[in-house]
């Protein structure tokens, strides 16, 4: 039998290498080029790992603990990576049509996708920690890289939270380690199961749900983290909500997976759930107030993170299953979304008031945000339909009809607030001068290209769920715990 | 008028949350677990470099690239790579130098002793860095007396003058360059046996790290060590001398 | 004790490794330093450092061949320069 | 609360045409029926009628509050002090849920 090798640190690997190389060669003339071969090799990626467990500088199991750093990956995690890398390069697409596009941009989005893949990947704690710190960094960049005076202030405030959120979550990490003598996960929660609590716990717990609001955008860092979305770049945006949705699902799955089934664990477990309503229904209220697009798109994602966080929160297979689909469908539609508000801020600007009558100017990119707008409504047969239906389902079951009508009202607040910024936009009758405005103005060709990749995948996902779903269900079947109210 | 109830609720939260970390590092009960596989099983006589680059070598790793990263967001603070220079041009463009870069140091006594400081805490940094594996020191430590060497002469000469002449082409390729020894080491590991950043001990029958009688294990350690000294000694030179000088930013707005 | 073998391929590796690096910092170094103090000074700093456990040399071989690295690399700065 | 009222309030929030009222409308009541939701949830999980008298009473107040949409939306601004505000509190509240609460 042939032994095929094992390439899976390649996933991390690999754009890292190509991270550093692209910021040697920051202002060379072949950027482009490269960057697009960059592109279209990161779909490769997520292929070449085989499933399992993987052991770093082959030190595996010694004396009944697991000695080294390990990953595990399974077809779960290779969907979420999947669809990370498929968003990553075709960002980069869009960011090749900019005119200023450089290594270092392209350099710190690379970072950003391996540490991320590396958070979903990885089975210790403390190699989370790091990697978690590198996407924190890499989002700073990311919002200076605009180069405005409220980017720079957004991303300066989004640094000092993220100095106390990052330094409490590795105090957490201490705590855990000291109390349980390891920091790989499968064995700390294999101790956890078989010991009593200790109040170092506790606070190891406390600190990694600090953590967790922080990497993902839950209350109380979501105004942080909005603010971020809406000074970066737009087709950056993209990167940066899914860069969280992605943290949020690691490090959410972390916290069962370690505490999941323990009976001191119960309060915590109420407050996640609550912690999501506040994000699904803070992201809402605040989106229908914005009178700029991409505030209101960036308030929206927060609202989005809330709905993942419900289903991974909820807990059960269902939930579990819900929740990362939800975060997959969210990637896909939130970033076509973020891009189209990059087509319509190169058209003129972002300011609602400002805009309108783009309709017959550019038909297909307003078919295409249209369809991305219904299906983060949860409009059938959209992909946002299929996850919020199995999400409302999940909630159902565990005997929580309040957290589906909650639900449900929200998703009436998105769709109200998508109505609203899509007539602001397309269909607002406009002056004649500012029709020919827009003629003058041309749109990337990259950016059309990309989005239309992802309304594809939006109404692909939407017919055939089953597609994501089977992926996911055993993985969500090994951690999920079935409990109703 | 709500200000006193706001800090009021700041001040009950913070004692909350301090009486609970405070109660848990009370009680905190340490378990050996882990620690005890890392301190019976010997490779190099520094059982924290032997943690550090052999059985979490993939988390050093992840450190040197936070050091990398935010020596790339620091520099794009400073106007390298932005996709809009405009605010930065507002600031800095019409003001009619305040030039920093002119100012000429400290007085002769201190210009005097700098020099011959500076070169032999450089060389005590590279000693460091080269026991690393050995004696209580490593590539963080080394990299950062390097750096700090580096300091000195900007403090007591002024970048222009400065007697060091790390420029950023030097810094950049020295930061890159080691960065990328760290992620090839590991490869070389997957091309080996199959997993990432493996400690080789030898190659085709060649020690890996020629070694005195009793270090044979160092393998990959030593070089990794190098890699990382080199790359922090960049990073903390390249941060410093993008806060000591102006003309970094006027020539990033200048394209 | 017999001295057999004190300087090998084994025991100096570490210390050319120095030598590499030194050199790599002495050729950004600009002034004119004054080798013979340097390399006094620096032999009087490697006999108290004293050498690596493991490398049974009377003094820090590994700084000085560092110092001999780095004040070579200001040499050939200087005929560049020239 | 009177759509006149609300609709002034908005006005000077620079977004008063018809569309953004009815969306600021939409965001006031999604945030009341969270409040009704989540106290109806809160009283559920710990079945207890004092607690839902409690909750009712706090459903009251909110009413008589009722543009609490801008109120809201000055606690959700950017200012760093207003954030951090709201994070020592976050922490405050998660400790003693975490470590007191049965």
């Amino acid at each position: 039998m042939v032994k095929i090798m094992n390439l899976l640190p390649l996933i991390v690997v690999y754009p890292l290498i190509m991270a550093i190389i692209f910021n040697y060669i920051y202002k060379s003339k072949v950027i482009r080029i490269l960057a697009l071969l960059m592109a279209l090799s990161l779909i490769i990626l997520p292929f070449l790992g085989s499933y399992g467990t993987y052991f770093f500088g082959a030190h595996g199991m010694e004396s009944g603990l697991i000695s080294g750093i390990a990953y595990i990956f399974n077809p779960a995690k290779q969907i979420i990576i999947f669809t990370l890398m498929l968003i990553g390069s075709l960002v980069l697409i869009t960011g090749i049509g900019e005119k200023r596009v450089n290594g270092l941009f392209v350099s710190l989005l690379l970072m950003g996708l391996a540490s991320v893949s590396a958070v979903v990947l990885a089975d210790d704690l403390f190699n989370i920690y790091v990697f978690y710190e590198i996407v924190a960094i890499v989002q700073t960049g990311l919002v200076i890289a605009s180069g405005t005076e409220k980017a720079y202030k957004s991303a300066f405030r989004y640094m000092i939270m993220g100095n106390m959120a990052g330094s409490l979550l590795l105090l957490g990490i201490a705590f855990l380690l000291s109390a349980t003598g390891t920091l790989n996960i499968s064995d700390m929660h294999n101790y956890l199961a078989n010991n009593p609590a200790t109040p170092t716990i506790y606070g190891g717990l406390l600190m990694l749900i600090i953590g967790l609001c922080y990497g993902s955008g839950l209350p109380p860092f979501h105004t942080v983290k909005a603010d971020i979305y809406a000074r970066a770049k737009p087709f950056v945006a993209s990167m940066l909500q899914t860069y969280s949705k992605a943290i949020l699902v690691a490090i959410m799955l972390v916290i069962l997976k370690l505490f999941g089934g323990l009976s001191y664990f119960n309060t915590a477990h109420g407050a996640l759930i609550a912690l999501s309503i506040f994000g699904m229904v803070f992201g809402v209220v605040m989106a229908l107030l914005q009178s700029d697009y991409k505030k209101l798109l960036s308030y929206h994602a927060i609202s989005q993170v809330g709905y993942v966080a419900a289903g991974l929160a909820i807990g059960t297979p269902l939930g579990i299953v819900a929740g990362i689909f939800h975060a997959i469908n969210n990637f896909i539609y939130k970033s076509a979304l973020f891009l189209g508000a990059h087509i319509v801020s190169q058209k003129k600007s972002s300011n609602l008031a400002k805009l309108g009558g783009l309709l017959p100017i550019m038909p297909t990119v307003a078919f295409m945000i249209l369809c991305a707008k219904l299906a983060i409504s949860g409009v059938p047969p959209f992909n946002g339909f299929q996850s919020k239906l199995l999400l409302a389902e999940a909630a159902m079951n565990v005997n929580m009809p309040e957290l589906a009508i909650i639900m449900i009202l929200v998703s009436v607040g998105t769709f109200v607030s998508m109505m609203k910024a899509f007539y602001l936009i397309f269909l607002k009758p406009c002056s004649e001068e500012q029709i020919k405005e827009y003629k003058t103005t041309k749109v990337s060709k990259y950016s059309i290209f990309s989005l239309a990749v992802l309304t594809i995948l939006c109404i692909l996902l939407g017919i055939y769920p089953d597609i994501v779903i089977n992926q996911i269900t055993p993985y969500a079947n090994e951690i999920g715990r079935i409990w109703t109210l | 008028m709500s200000y006193i109830n706001r800090e009021i609720a700041v001040s009950l939260s913070f004692m909350f949350f301090g009486a609970a970390i405070l109660y848990s590092v009370y009680n905190i009960n340490v378990v050996e677990g882990v620690n005890a596989i890392y301190t019976h099983s010997y490779i190099i006589p520094n059982f924290v470099t032997a943690v550090l680059f052999d059985w979490r070598g993939f988390d050093t790793l992840g450190e040197c690239l936070i050091l990398i990263n935010s020596v790339l967001v620091t520099g794009m603070v400073f106007g390298r790579g932005l996709f809009n220079s405009e605010f930065l041009k507002e600031v800095y463009g019409n003001q009619k130098k305040l030039n920093i870069d002119e100012i000429e140091g400290f007085t002769p006594i201190i210009k005097v002793l700098a020099i011959p400081m500076s070169i032999i805490l450089m060389i005590l940094g590279v000693y460091v860095i080269l026991g690393g594996h050995i004696t209580p020191g490593g590539g963080f430590q080394g990299g950062s007396l390097i750096a700090a060497s580096y300091i000195l002469a900007i403090v007591s000469f002024g970048i222009r003058n400065c007697p060091i002449n790390f420029n950023h082409k030097f810094l950049e390729t020295l930061e890159s360059f080691g960065a990328l020894i760290f992620l090839i080491l590991g490869l070389t590991g997957i091309a080996v046996s199959g997993y990432y950043l493996l400690n080789i001990h030898s190659l085709f029958g060649m020690n890996v790290f020629p070694s005195p009688t009793g270090l044979e294990n160092a393998g990959i350690i030593p070089y990794l060590n190098t890699a990382v000294g080199l790359k922090v000694l960049a990073g903390l030179s390249t941060i410093t001398t993008l806060l000591s000088s102006e003309r970094v930013i006027v020539k990033n707005i200048s394209d | 004790m017999i001295n057999y073998g004190l300087i090998t391929i084994n025991t100096m590796f570490l210390s050319l490794v120095g030598m590499l690096v030194g050199f790599l910092l002495g050729i950004t170094i600009n002034t004119k330093l004054n080798i013979w103090f340097y390399l006094i000074v620096g032999v009087f700093i490697a006999y108290m450092l004293g050498s690596l456990p493991y490398y049974n040399f009377p003094m820090s071989y590994s700084f000085i061949l560092s110092l001999v690295g780095l004040l070579f690399g200001n040499i050939i700065n200087k005929v560049f320069k020239k | 609360m009177e759509y006149d009222k609300f609709q002034k309030q908005m006005e000077k929030e620079k977004h008063g045409d018809g569309i953004s009222v009815g969306a600021g409308l939409t965001g006031e009541l999604t945030l009341y029926s969270f409040l009704v939701m989540s106290v109806l949830l809160l009283s559920r999980v710990f079945s207890d009628i004092l607690f839902a008298v409690i909750g009712i009473s706090i459903i009251g107040i909110a009413i008589s509050f009722m543009p609490m949409l801008f109120k809201f939306n000055r606690e959700n601004s950017n200012h760093i002090n207003m954030q951090l505000f709201w994070v020592s509190v976050f922490v405050g509240i998660l400790s003693v849920v975490i470590y007191f609460a049965k």
